[in-house]
């Protein structure tokens, strides 16, 4: 298969753009920080209208089937204008999991809802600081036809506004054996807690005190859950890097205009061969940022035995990237770059917290290694 | 007993008596700094009274002349103030930009009559300076500065506006880079004046940076009449004196880095985050680039003693002061991208306006290789100063 | 059945017919190339009836016009030959910079007298080529050459010297950038001349490298005679084909590592030299510096991929070439610097001249930076070129 | 104490670079390497002249006593010709094992003779391909009054010239017990097999079969053994740090003088500010090798318990930095830097056998973060 955009998706990218450049300027990020809000249930309802919410849903369930690599980049163009959504939790990884595990029933009860907007599913796997969805101490105790979940999970992407969660639990008698389960938002027993991070976003940590739950509402086999959770997470990740990748894209062109106007010591900043030599390095490693996550996206689409390498390679190499495309852009934009009425420092706060989802660059690197067998 | 004990014995003895107990606690935040000027609220009477008894010695400032209220210390003597300060953890009673720059930049270049004038405030912690150098157009191109200081007889009027003034709303003078002569080549029509915040015309307000609110501020000048005797050093030269100062601000800004490391280490920091795996950080890749990284702070602390060291035996190389703003400022950048790893998502935390939290001191620690003089400005003055490449 | 299907039964049958056994097995050393040329001694006469077959369907030269002996294939019908030899690991007929270099440029710039007469022997591997640009005093301004060629009527004559000459020493002729404009600015004086290496006048011997004995010569011209007919293009116009070239040659060199990076990864070399612990390579540091450098080995790979793709839709950026090259050659560094850290004190070894050696291969990946246009201009051509960055 | 040399050591220093830039230029390690000659025994006699055979060992042993920094300095300024010479692994390394561990006759025996330049002692510790002191293979069977030894040594410093070998071997009977044992070079039995490496010296591989060495030739009691042997290969750290400190420098320098005189599109190669700033962040480097080395030094000197840290710091900052310098050089002297006619390319292999010598960056990296807890 060819490494290149098919003509859908070019102009999917091109709507995408367009779309989400009007109706979600940064300067509407900015308003909303100062209101102390987190989201806008506008965007996501014309996101929905978009069909982006059901990009990656079977037909069968009200959504597009677009595939993956149509999903890196509605999200690479969300990240250039720093738009905030449950797109990726909801809609990308939580759809995929649903779609992989569900049984006629779950799938006909959530994909729709979530097709359409109406539903926000959020996965709540990690329980710890930096990301590692091997480690569940969240129990799940059966009691007749129910189970009875207690523990914590922190970090919950998009936690103060999803209607359903698919929580990931330890069954008591086999501690290694995960398993996912579908919890509605208002369980008794829930407390959902909400700060704010330095993107502006609210971060969630949710406690779970002899939560009850429908031995139904299990999703999947005790087998299939595992890989299913991998390769959901892996979508996590390499989205997470079409984001970051957008969002990269966008702090170098705003600072490449930047250098080309403004003028210090009687000439352009741009015309200092040592910026332009930066500038040079920066645009090759976006440049292999976008071969990384179309590679690693094709193989999701593909569903290729090497998808989880390619995964990680793909949000390692972003995340790394990203890094650097944001802190040049501070340090070129010199002092005003450092100041919070100019836009450039909310692509380093989104940077820093898009880096950690899914797994930094940490997670990543070391899963690669490890996958390629040192 | 040679004089150094005896004067060892006797500022122990001194300090013992005179310093109050709760001036030997660490300073914990910015509250427990005095700053002085006319309208500092002293946090509690000990500051006042520590203050007041270190400056009637002059040791606010050990190392200046006696004839201006200063110490007059010598090297030897300061140090061992300094080492029995520290033995019972006092508090540095005065931090001033009128004793960091201003001071040894009057001490060199103004007249008697202004040393006699402005240098013993500055001693008692009676006026508050701040320092009015940056423009918002200059960027590191600080002598392209616009502010304006035209003659007019008597006086100067001031017009203009500088940025990045650090508490230019809590100061009570500037001392201010003007430019006198337009037709000159930029470098030769700066001047160095001084004049009261008070003046009428000046407004200034604090800049919100991207890690919060900022002691800088934005100040402007509308026609602000400054007396002709407020000229330090001749007109048109005021650049030498900028020049003079910017070296100082260099190094104190490159080893501020250092003095926060405190003594944890950052791979200690990791261990206390992340634990440990047979014995070892149990993250290999972070541990990898932590150990990178303490190797270069390791290495860079060696270099600040070295180069004091060279400083004081007269060995200098001259290329210290940037080399030390160049690596300093970039070593603490990449100390807080550490940190940000070590705590994962947690570090991302935020809170209200007035939390301190890690992710606004890594935000603050990207404006370090910015403020006084980028990192670009010092590669180039070592590829051109020290290294002697060509234009 | 379609056309294409029918193109691979066909290609497939005929190549089982005529690729000899001994031309199947991988190329292991220099020596199982076949450059051509005059004084070409086949290794045996396998290589020379591969070589003849192939040469005779044009098939050295899938895509060349059929009218100079080209294979005359589409785009589709050579991936389709590329995958059959692929399948039986047939090698490659013919090693020639006169197919890799000059014959592009031919087909392009050439009159078509010109093409008849020089296309056809590239294609039949009858005259070995080398290529004549890099003067020792000019580095990366190739532009700023000076070898001469003055007008003596109905011949130039050349003087000058040519270094980096790649197997001048074994060549026939040489394709040549030369001077005949010395008032014009630099760029508009040079002209691109063929000559013949048998030409009186002309001496040529190898340049030895930090890695030993090299394929690269420096060649002297004294009063060389080159009839006018030989001048390719316009005079003072060789500029362009001498660009139309190097964006050529740059992709060459970058990809050049990616091939050699063959089927084990750097990591699976670490696990064979060095050992797991707990099943990981036992050198963490190293673990993560490779793991950065197969991250981005990956990452390159995709993009070359992509690059290749994007050419044959028709979407090319014009970036690729300098990307290709800079990032190409970098990471060949990269890998033979961990080449030798995973070596440790064995990968030293040197031995005798003519061993093949990892310490001579990591001496000798550092010339792929500079090689084919440095990285230092790569990079400038990105800032200027892609960028837009004012100059 | 002040980070700084005295004057004695500024002394030194300057005699130092003196003698060996008039005895030893580059030159003549061409003219070695054409004629396939290792070493220089003139050049051995004049150190041995100007007392550097001796430098660290007591007066009363025939030495001048002045210490590691001063050590360094001579190292340095070997590193600055590439001179070789058994300096570092006699003179050192050995000699401060000796004046640890050894017996009065011991010292007596050896310590004169090596401080004379008569005799060269060399350190048989390695045996692996990457350095590791703590693989000990070679074995100690006790035979009487005699010891018999059987096994390898690696990478053998100097080995080919030395008449005296200090050989690590496991006693039988306590396989974690390393003992030191004195051995001569024509004792029956031995080995010795050298080839020649990038650098153009000899590296050396022993063979120990059945080696008989009388009891009394063992160096050191069982619970001094590992401390002095620490203290020895953190000497040998530092000291081929220094080494690696001097060649960087004088790559540096040449590279400089190069990008002043060398013109390229009409202007010197230096004045493209893309170099400059990749010439000031060297310097930068180059600058904090120098007080690393220093302090380490220093540490030596004094006996300070953080010795061993700092000499890993030393050691892996400067091999990482003299590869950074010998790569900007061969790239900044571009073509010509890759001809064996020009010198630089010395630097380049000698910076890669220092490199390893005593361990590389990734042994002292690790050894550091050990050392510090992590």
């Amino acid at each position: 298969m060819a490494l290149i955009l098919n003509e859908e998706q070019q102009m999917l990218r091109d709507s995408a753009k367009s779309f989400i450049t009007e109706s979600s300027p940064v300067s509407s990020l900015r308003e909303r920080r100062d209101r102390g809000e987190e989201w806008s249930p506008e965007l996501w309802q014309g996101m929905a209208e978009m069909g982006w919410a059901g990009m990656v849903i079977p037909e069968a369930y009200g959504g597009l089937e677009f595939g993956y690599v149509g999903a890196g980049l509605v999200m690479e163009e969300c990240g250039r204008v720093l738009a905030s959504s449950p797109l990726l939790s909801s809609s990308f990884v939580s759809a995929s999991l649903i779609a992989s595990l569900g049984s006629d029933e779950q799938k006909e009860t959530l994909l729709p809802a979530i097709a359409s907007g109406a539903s926000i599913v959020s996965l709540a796997v990690n329980e710890t600081d930096r990301f590692d969805p091997t480690v569940t101490a969240l129990t799940a105790q059966q009691d007749g036809d129910e189970f009875v979940l207690n523990g914590t999970k922190r970090h919950v992407l998009d936690g103060k506004i999803a209607n359903t969660f698919i929580v990931a639990a330890k069954t008591a008698g086999n501690a290694d054996e995960t398993r996912l389960f579908v919890v509605a938002d208002d369980a008794p027993g829930i407390t959902v807690e909400a700060s704010r991070n330095a993107d502006t976003r609210l971060v969630t940590s949710m406690q779970f005190d002899g939560v009850r739950v429908a031995a139904e509402n299990l999703l999947g086999d005790a087998g299939a859950t595992w890989p299913a959770l991998e390769r959901a997470l892996d979508i996590g990740a390499v989205l997470s890097a079409a984001e970051l990748s957008g969002l990269a894209q966008e702090a170098f062109e705003r600072t490449l205009e930047y250098l080309k106007e403004r003028k210090q010591f009687g000439v352009p900043v741009g015309s200092f061969q040592a910026l332009q030599h930066r500038a040079a390095q920066l645009f090759c490693e976006l440049e292999l940022c976008k071969s990384a996550i179309l590679k690693a996206g094709q193989a999701i689409d593909e569903d290729l035995p090497e998808r989880s390498r390619l995964a990680s390679m793909a949000k390692a190499k972003t995340a790394k990237t990203a890094k650097l495309a944001v802190n040049e852009a501070v340090q070129m934009f010199c002092g005003i770059g450092m100041t919070d009425e100019f836009d450039i420092g909310f692509f380093m706060k989104r940077a820093a917290a898009a880096c950690q989802e899914f797994g930094d660059y940490y997670y990543h690197a070391d899963r690669f290694a490890r996958l390629g067998g040192y | 007993m040679t004089n150094l004990e005896q004067f060892r014995q006797e500022t122990r003895d001194w300090l013992d008596e005179n310093c109050p107990a709760s001036m030997r606690q660490p300073v914990k935040s910015d509250k427990d700094q005095c700053w002085g000027g006319r309208n500092w609220q002293f946090t509690n009477d000990d500051q006042r009274v520590w203050l007041e008894r270190m400056a009637e010695r002059g040791w606010t400032v050990p190392q200046w002349p006696t004839e201006y209220g200063g110490g007059g210390l010598s090297q030897a003597e300061a140090k061992i103030l300094k080492q029995e300060m520290a033995r019972i953890h006092a508090r540095r009673p005065l931090d001033s930009f009128g004793i960091d720059m201003l001071g040894p930049a009057l001490l060199k270049f103004a007249s008697e009559e202004q040393k006699q004038r402005f240098i013993p405030p500055i001693i008692r912690g009676e006026i508050r300076w701040c320092q009015g150098y940056s423009e918002p157009n200059a960027g590191s191109d600080l002598a392209s500065l616009q502010a304006r200081a035209d003659d007019k007889g008597d006086h100067y009027l001031i017009n203009g506006s500088k940025v990045w003034t650090s508490y230019a709303d809590k100061s009570d003078w500037i001392f201010c880079l003007v430019r006198t002569d337009f037709e000159a080549p930029k470098h030769q029509g700066i001047s160095f004046l001084l004049f009261d915040m008070a003046s009428p015309g000046i407004t200034t307000h604090p800049i919100k940076l991207i890690s919060g609110f900022s002691p800088f501020c934005e100040t402007f000048f509308e026609n602000v009449e400054v007396p002709k005797e407020n000229l330090i050093g001749d007109i048109n030269k005021g650049w030498n004196i900028a020049k003079y100062l910017l070296t100082h601000e260099r190094e104190m800004i490159g080893g501020f880095g250092l003095l926060r490391a405190g003594v944890t280490t950052l791979g200690q920091q990791a261990v206390a985050a992340i634990g440990t795996r047979d014995e070892r950080l149990a993250d290999d890749g972070l541990r990898s680039d932590i150990t990178a990284f303490e190797i270069d702070e390791m290495a860079f602390a060696a270099t600040v003693e070295r180069v004091v060291d060279e400083a004081k035996a007269g060995q200098g190389t001259g290329a210290a002061s940037s080399l030390i703003k160049l690596y300093g400022t970039e070593l603490n950048k990449t100390r807080y991208e550490l940190l940000m790893s070590l705590g994962g998502s947690d570090a991302l935390f935020w809170g209200n306006d007035e939390d301190t939290t890690v992710s606004k001191d890594w935000l603050r620690s990207k404006g370090n290789s910015i403020e006084g003089g980028t990192s670009e400005i010092q590669l180039n003055i070592i590829a051109k100063r020290i290294l002697g490449l060509p234009s």
